[in-house]
């Protein structure tokens, strides 16, 4: 029907009912019909692995937000920790937490006797079964409260990685079979404490809050400093990246004379992008830490790196935007009689509003996981300060981010490290998730068709 | 934090520049706006301006030099002898600045008046003990001298501080008596803030430019070791990538190269088709709520973190692509021996950089005018004819500026290489062989524990520098393509 | 008027290719289309006239579902092709639209050279064999459009570089290409100098020998001078519809009477 | 600019473990600031303790092998001529496969054999056709090679290179052969010794031990080499070989008689110390018998204790600088 | 004509407002507009008439300097606004055109509601002191555009929404809204019906008595109607230029002649 000779007379080579679609139609419709299920295809496909992806997430990492403690009830012994009885800080801090390990081998001693446990084990092997950081938890509290000294405290302590995974069913008493860190009679005790009521496992907010923990204590690691590390590094991406990108293409889309400079700039930016992010790390080691003197390991100079690196994205994703606005709203501005800058910030940034969110969506999200720069930087490793205290000492102090601090743990030797970086993604993928929903709101708001 | 006060008050003063000047400019226009020249609040922004920035702009060369300068007047006090011969000058004067800064900490907290601070005596006090009380720590005991730099450190400071203030003062009130006189109906403040305006975007645009020269410069120097130590031509023409620990490695480029382009090819023949029919299926046929929960849903994808996508690369599609090709799978063919191959990083690479290419390209899609679309759709196009012979091509310059991106991206991947691709640099043409990147090359020389001195790290700077001039080609090629078939609508 | 003559007597021979009945659009709530009938015959001009923003471009629209494009329009009643209902579920809108072509009122020429706009219908259609076969159709229809002589020497130049007039020619020679059976065209000569209007009046009186045409026009005269149809829309409703020398001559209506007596173009 | 009051440290992923526990137990026992210990390989540790003499330079740079000539030359350029080198132990190096696999004892040889690019057989150079396991030795079964070794810019490598792959092409005669074709160049046949196989049989993993975990738990025929600190944790996932038939463990290892070990070092800047506060108690803090000893929590978490410690904590006390020891 | 008389009259009285020297513009290599020299009076309207492609736009957009905003289009010779250089380095583009103002060949309203589109001049010039007057200066430029009874209930709708005659009304009050000195207007009534353009020209009419406007039509009837001077154009050239009623009735040159006789429309 459609391939009959061209003929310069009459009928239309449509003609035919409407309701019998000619072989021409059913061939493009066919045609058509595939387009559009290659769309639904590729949106599948993405979101099949977006839930893939984060169920495999979730599942690993759930277990990270509880945690194994027990509870115990220290006599805080005057005779070790206050000899001279004068309550003096100074003396009071001379006993290391090495100090403080007896306090807790007796009170554990006392806690089994107690409950009429029997075990096999000696009191030392008996206590193992807390976490390395109960030292210091008692040390701390003391030197917080030196007049509690000589009383008896009920103390909450967390169990050590091992009786966790046991706990969690990480841990078996197959799987421990080489194990020299613990052993069956150990898990008996746990059992029994368990049933006793003294070895609980609850929801871990100090995973959410607290700082990171050396190699030999994951159970006492938390992402809560990384996540501030996180935060002002973002902080100062989004108050460099956004207004500076958004400058530099307005400049360049619309104010620039097309000549071979500004092609070069052109260039520049686009081939910036393709700079692999360690060598953004390179960069900032030299510029921000050896020239400028900016203090190591520091958010502040994580952000500056983040900032440039994040640039690129979006110069490109602003200009590409700015260049699908029509020239007739140009026009109609200019021919009122606006300035061209007005007629650019009136009326063409917030057409091309949707598409700088996009970049700053996936320039933010790319930042937000980034951890090779850092590597140069010193935000990598084992930092494990406290929160800081005012918004100069958190950008100026030294802090992780999230996803070093997830790097690192999944390199550790401890399984329940790993367990706690995929517990560290969701943390970092709920930053992520919030961080965009402002940007999505945004963006649906300025979204528009003309 | 006296800085801060002052930047608080510029900023105030400011605010009320703005309002005087505003108000001027009204009142010289007897209250009308249509006599005056711009908007007022032009004129208001031009006081502000004119007050705030250069007095900013002090402020901050004036907070970066005057520690340079003061260090230098301090060091003066320092004697030779004090310095002790394994320190420099600069570790005495970080002494210096630190027990200053103690004594400041001390005065703030009360634990010592000022006036005391300025008299103490290194010999008489114990420094270190006091200042420990407010929570300072020292390195060692307080030397005489450095005591007595610190608080000269201290004075000059202070000085400096209060000099500052006066002169920045001075220039936010000069510039706003200035600009205020200056106001009046016919001066013509939009077009002095449009400059100003315009001077900013410059600045921001040039510091692309002055990020490339850092760059650049940052391992240029390297390089050149690099090239001194390690033949060039075995680095630019040689066949073998092997690294060892005892020099005389051969460190060529062109497998990294190739692997580079071939892991970042699969990635893209991944991602390209599937986040552009997802932004087209986004833009063109989805629904309002479909669109607005799958767009924000696949830009997750941006967002998880690399080491995720190389778990999965290495425990799930690695595996699976072996149990299909490996020996003993499903096809029975020998192809693939292990689980790290290109094509495992590759996709798994692409399906990170689903939403560069689909996000992007979905906004700009969206902003080619419907009448393009009505025009071809009036003529019986289909929805996929109008998409792909009229839409494509109109939103063309996005669409590769989101594939350049993607392709950048793909390109400076690390994680995902090193666990889904190996780490072996060769030359092989079949996609189930391990092979490695540019990219993870630097990031494993520069990381890794060979002597920091020697070609097998240097190498990482002549890499990291060859690549950014390769990547620049394409850049260029890729802009010379948008020009040729950019179309611009009306 | 020799026009007027010529047309009354083709009158009883024709058929009704396209019945519209009780047909109501709405743009959300605003209802800009009032319960509107009508027929329109096979080889005849059909004319729409009326105020501006009285519905004729939402109804030109209507006739090739082109309002399927916007979100928030619905569309009621029936309306009949050759006594098809095009909405119809199994009417499939792109055969619909080859068969009724349409010339927008603002020309949108598509951002592509002045040969591929109006080569891009004859390939999709697949209405030509061979490169010079689409050669001649793009010639033709750009003369049909009588816009040859102004571009033919820059047909690799942009669509969208033309001046408005040539746009518009060009968008009428792009409608042209495809061979509609029915050409609807939104005031295909409001830009369009007098010796170029009388050119694609003549276009249009052409095409009627063997399609139907709908033309919106603003000028009475153009109305009257290449229709042989006249609906007159006010304010969503259809309030006049008949031969157009009758509705010229002798409306029945006030409100048609006052609009072409108010005449000044 | 305020003045630093933490110690600064950087550099080999081997070492941050330890220098981790030991910064966070120093962090909790004294009042400075818990150190910052960061990662990043031996190679970016040693540049940036080289890079110059300051606060915004690093005090400590963790490495797990010794600081070459070169570096030193490039420290001293920069002005960082005062080195404090402290040794804090052992790290073991294992090899190892899944928990449910097959046990191996082996020897240098059999390693050898197994990657090494050419063997000698029947007195010839060849490509290395061992495909199995059996093929390399006949008491092992027959399953496909496939080891997992360091990367080459991992310090374990080299270990492994030395220690392992070098003595077996001297125990199978093939170093001879090397040597006898390279003309007598001891180096190039050393080179040609260590060249391994590149036909998938061999991979090099460039990120860490959990990543060869993870190799082995989705090839469960593989053997992995791994740090005995790492293995020690995973017993639960993970058996290890003999070598030459000892059992690698923190003991064999101090004793010698397990071969594949290599030293880990920190090396500080003297000139840092009394000016960085915390510094130099830190290096005490770090090589105390109660944290470095046998007994101590690094020996817990898997460092081969260095039977010189004391030595040690001598060359820490009196700041005794590299120049000076030598 | 009655017309006529009225202006005769007031001739000798006006002004050169603009004044255009030897204008030539480039669109890349092609000459649009060749030696082009004219002189547009204050109180004076102005047609530009000649077919379409000729270059009446092209020059339009010349006058205020639109042309800057085509990358590859060149202007040369000298355009004088009330005997000052408006090419000249020291003039801001933005003040002449609000000087300038300039009503578009197709209708261009923002994607804003229309008060917006409306008020947006006024707003950046500071026209009004307060939102009473602002409303007051929309609802009177809307008045003025003789839409406001079509759109009074629906402010908040987007200008993008209307239709095509409505659109243009719409961009005339836009215009109109900054009280420009000099009106161009590129077709003004291109889409509108023979009412709406009645109105239209009733406020060029009107404000004729304090500015200058230029329009360009395809109308000769509106030309003679509502100008006191026409220029026609054809093929880049100004073939003639002078009092409307000389042009109409006795024009000079054959080929004004030829156009002028061949009027259809
Ligand atoms: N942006 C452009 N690039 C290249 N050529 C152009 C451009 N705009 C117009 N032209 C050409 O310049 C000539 C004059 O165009 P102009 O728009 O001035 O015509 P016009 O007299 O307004 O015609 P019309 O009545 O059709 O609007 C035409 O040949 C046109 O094709
Ligand atoms: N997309 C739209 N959304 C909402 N309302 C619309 C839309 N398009 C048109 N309208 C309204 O519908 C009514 C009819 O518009 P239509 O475009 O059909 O008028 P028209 O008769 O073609 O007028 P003109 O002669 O000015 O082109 C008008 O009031 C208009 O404002
Ligand atoms: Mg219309
Ligand atoms: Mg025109």
């Amino acid at each position: 029907m459609t391939d009959i000779s061209h003929q310069s007379a009459p009928q239309s080579r449509h003609a035919g009912s409407l309701l019998q679609k000619d072989s021409r139609t059913v061939r493009r419709n066919r045609a058509e019909a595939r387009f559009k299920i290659y769309g639904i295809f590729a949106i599948a496909v993405g979101m099949l692995m977006l839930a893939v992806l984060v169920y495999n997430i979730v599942t690993r990492g759930v277990g990270a937000y509880s945690q194994t403690f027990i509870t115990l009830d220290v006599e805080l012994l005057e005779s070790k920790l206050d000899k001279n009885g004068n309550r003096n800080l100074e003396e009071i801090k001379k006993v290391t937490t090495f100090g403080y390990a007896p306090l807790i081998k007796n009170a554990f001693e006392k806690k089994v006797e107690e409950l009429g446990i029997k075990t096999p084990l000696k009191p030392k092997d008996q206590a193992a079964i807390l976490s390395k950081s109960a030292e210091a938890q008692l040390r701390d509290f003391v030197i917080a409260n030196p007049d509690k000294i000589g009383e008896t405290i009920e103390f909450r302590f967390l169990a050590n990685s091992r009786v966790d995974g046991y706990m969690k069913g990480r841990v078996t008493r197959e799987s421990i079979a080489n194990d020299k860190s613990i052993s069956v009679e150990q898990l008996d005790l746990v059992d029994q404490l368990h049933k006793a009521g003294v070895l609980n496992k609850t929801f871990n907010i100090d995973f959410i809050t607290g700082a990171d923990a050396s190699d030999q204590r994951p159970e006492a690691a938390g992402m809560g400093v990384s996540m501030i590390g996180s935060l002002f590094m973002m902080l100062v991406v989004l108050a460099l990246a956004l207004p500076i990108g958004v400058a530099a293409s307005i400049y360049l889309e619309e104010f620039a004379p097309r000549n071979w400079l500004t092609d070069i700039i052109e260039v520049n930016i686009s081939n910036l992008a393709a700079v692999p992010s360690i060598v953004f790390g390179i960069l900032g080691l030299a510029v921000f830490i050896n020239y400028m003197h900016l203090p190591m390991s520091a958010p502040l100079v994580g952000g500056l790196v983040l900032t440039l690196m994040t640039l690129p994205t979006i110069i490109i994703s602003t200009r590409a935007s700015l260049k699908s606005v029509p020239p007739s709203i140009r026009d109609a501005a200019l021919g009122v009689g606006a300035s061209k800058m007005q007629a650019v910030f009136h009326h063409v940034l917030p057409l091309a509003a949707p598409g700088i969110l996009t970049g700053t969506i996936i320039g933010l999200a790319q930042a937000l996981g980034e951890t090779a720069p850092l590597l140069l930087i010193g935000m990598v490793g084992f930092i494990a300060s406290n929160a800081p205290d005012s918004i100069a000492s958190g950008l100026l102090s030294p802090n992780s981010a999230m996803p070093a601090q997830i790097y690192e743990w999944a390199k550790r030797a401890d399984p329940a490290f790993y367990e706690r970086a995929w517990g560290g993604i969701i943390i970092l993928l709920v930053f992520l998730v919030t961080m965009n929903t402002v940007a999505v709101i945004l963006r649906r708001r300025f979204e528009r068709r003309w | 934090m006296p800085t801060y006060w002052l930047v608080l008050s510029l900023l105030v003063l400011a605010a009320v520049g703005y309002v005087l000047g505003r108000n001027r400019a009204l009142q010289t226009a007897g209250g009308d706006t249509r006599a005056l020249h711009s908007l007022p609040n032009y004129y208001g922004l031009n006081v502000a301006l004119t007050s705030l920035v250069p007095a900013l702009g002090v402020l901050i060369v004036w907070m970066l030099v005057q520690p340079v300068f003061v260090d230098s007047r301090v060091s003066t006090l320092i004697p030779d002898s004090a310095v002790p011969e394994d320190a420099t000058l600069d570790l005495v004067m970080s002494d210096v600045r630190r027990v200053a800064d103690g004594l400041d900490e001390a005065v703030e907290q009360g634990a010592l008046t000022p006036s005391e601070a300025r008299q103490l005596d290194a010999e008489a006090t114990d420094i270190r003990a006091r200042l420990g009380e407010v929570g300072v720590a020292l390195g060692s005991d307080v030397r005489p001298e450095v005591l007595r730099a610190a608080q000269r450190y201290r004075q000059l400071t202070s000085v400096g501080k209060t000099a500052m203030s006066i002169v920045v003062a001075v220039l936010a009130l000069g510039g706003l008596a200035w600009s205020y006189s200056q106001t009046h109906k016919d001066f013509r403040a939009r077009n002095v803030v449009e400059k100003g305006v315009l001077a900013l975007l410059v600045v921001a645009a040039s510091l692309a430019i002055l990020t490339t020269i850092g760059i650049v410069f940052s391992m240029f120097f390297e390089t050149i070791n690099f090239f001194g130590l390690h033949s060039w031509k075995d680095f630019f023409f040689g066949s073998t990538w092997a690294p060892n620990f005892r020099g005389d490695s051969e460190l060529s480029i062109l497998p990294l190269l190739w692997g580079t382009l071939y892991i970042s090819f699969v990635a893209l023949l991944v991602s390209v088709p599937i986040g552009l029919f997802a932004a087209i299926y986004l833009s063109e046929y989805a629904n309002g709520a479909t669109r607005s929960f799958a767009k924000p849903l696949l830009e997750i994808l941006a967002g998880i973190p690399t080491i995720v996508y190389g778990l999965f690369a290495l425990l799930t599609v690695g595996p699976m692509l072996a149990d299909v090709f490996a020996k003993g799978g499903l096809l029975g063919v020998e192809w693939m021996t292990g689980a790290t191959s290109v094509v495992t990083a590759g996709v798994v690479m692409g399906i990170m950089l689903i939403p560069f290419v689909s996000s992007l390209s979905d906004d700009i899609i969206n902003a080619v005018p419907q009448s393009m679309r009505d025009g071809s759709l009036g003529l019986g196009a289909t929805q996929s004819e109008t998409v792909r012979q009229v839409v494509l091509p109109a939103a063309l310059p996005g669409i590769v500026g989101a594939i350049l991106l993607a392709a950048s991206r793909a390109i400076g991947e690390t994680m995902i290489v090193v666990m889904g691709a190996g780490a072996i640099a060769k030359f092989s043409l079949n996609p189930l062989e391990s092979m490695t990147t540019i990219t993870t090359r630097i990031v494993s020389q520069l990381t890794g524990d060979t002597d920091f001195a020697s070609p097998e790290t240097l190498v990482a700077f002549a890499l990291g520098l060859t690549l950014f001039v390769l990547t620049l080609g394409l850049n260029v090629l890729a802009l010379y393509i948008v020009r040729k078939y950019r179309e611009q609508y009306e | 008027m020799n026009d007027m003559s010529r047309l009354e007597k083709a009158v009883d021979t024709r058929q009704t290719k396209i019945a519209a009945k009780n047909v109501q659009v709405y743009y959300g709530d605003a209802h800009a289309i009032k319960d509107v009938s009508v027929e329109i015959e096979d080889n005849t001009v059909t004319a729409f006239i009326g105020p501006s923003g009285c519905g004729k471009s939402t109804f030109l629209r209507c006739l090739n579902r082109m309002n399927d494009t916007i979100d928030i329009c619905r569309v009621e009643g029936d309306i009949l092709l050759d006594g098809e209902d095009i909405y119809d579920k199994r009417v499939d809108p792109v055969q619909l639209r080859a068969k009724v072509g349409m010339v927008f009122q603002k020309p949108n020429p598509f951002p592509k050279s002045i040969y591929d706009n109006v080569a891009y219908g004859p390939r999709i259609h697949g209405l030509a064999r061979n490169k010079a076969e689409l050669d001649e159709i793009v010639e033709n229809s750009l003369r049909r459009g009588a816009i040859w002589d102004e571009v033919k020497d820059r047909l690799d130049a942009p669509g969208t570089s033309l001046s408005g007039g040539q746009q518009q020619r060009l968008c009428i020679a792009r409608a042209v290409a495809t061979e509609p059976e029915v050409l609807l065209m939104d005031e295909p000569c409001s830009a369009l100098d007098p010796i170029a209007t009388a050119q694609v009046e003549e276009l249009i009186d052409d095409l009627r020998k063997r399609y139907s045409v709908v033309i919106v026009t603003h000028s009475m005269q153009q109305a009257a001078r290449v229709s042989q149809k006249t609906a007159f829309f006010h304010l969503g409703n259809l309030v006049e519809f008949g031969e157009t020398g009758q509705i010229f001559t002798n409306p029945k209506d006030p409100r048609t009477e006052s609009y072409i007596t108010g005449r000044i173009g | 600019a305020a003045a630093r009051d933490n110690v600064q440290v950087a550099g080999s992923s081997t070492v941050l473990p330890y220098a981790s526990i030991v910064a966070e137990a120093f962090g909790e026992n004294f009042d400075f600031p818990t150190p910052v210990v960061e990662s990043g390989g031996s190679s970016a540790g040693l540049k940036r303790f080289c890079e110059g003499v300051g606060e915004n330079t690093i005090d400590i740079a963790n490495s797990s092998r010794q600081i070459k000539d070169s570096e030193i030359e490039a420290c001293a350029e920069n002005g960082v001529t005062d080195i404090i080198e402290v040794r804090v132990g052992y790290d073991g190096i294992v090899f190892a496969s899944d928990i449910n696999g097959n046990a191996y004892e082996f020897t240098p040889s059999d390693w050898f054999l197994a990657l090494s690019d050419k063997v000698l057989v029947d007195g010839q150079l060849v490509d290395n056709p061992n495909n199995t396991w059996a093929d390399v030795n006949p008491d092992f079964p027959a399953i496909d090679i496939q080891a997992f070794v360091p990367g080459t810019k991992h310090g374990t490598r080299e270990v492994f290179e030395d220690k392992v792959i070098l003595a077996g092409c001297e125990e199978t005669g093939a170093f001879e052969a090397f040597k006898a074709v390279n003309g007598d160049d001891k180096k190039a046949a050393e080179k040609a010794c260590i060249s391994l196989r590149t036909d998938g049989k061999s991979v090099d993993i460039d990120g860490d031990y959990t990543e060869t975990l993870a190799r082995i738990e989705s090839n469960k025929d593989g053997i992995g080499v791994f740090g005995l600190a790492f293995y020690e944790n995973n017993t639960d996932k993970l058996q290890v070989a003999t070598m030459s038939g000892v059992v690698p463990s923190t003991e064999t290892i101090a004793s010698g008689e397990y071969p594949v070990s290599r030293p880990l070092f920190f090396y500080v800047k003297k000139a840092h110390i009394g000016v960085i506060p915390g510094l130099k108690e830190y290096a005490e803090f770090f090589v105390a018998d109660e944290v470095a000893g046998p007994d101590g929590p690094l020996a817990e978490y898997g460092l081969v204790a260095d039977p010189e410690l004391s030595e040690t904590q001598q060359v820490v006390a009196d700041e005794a600088t590299m120049d000076s020891n030598s």
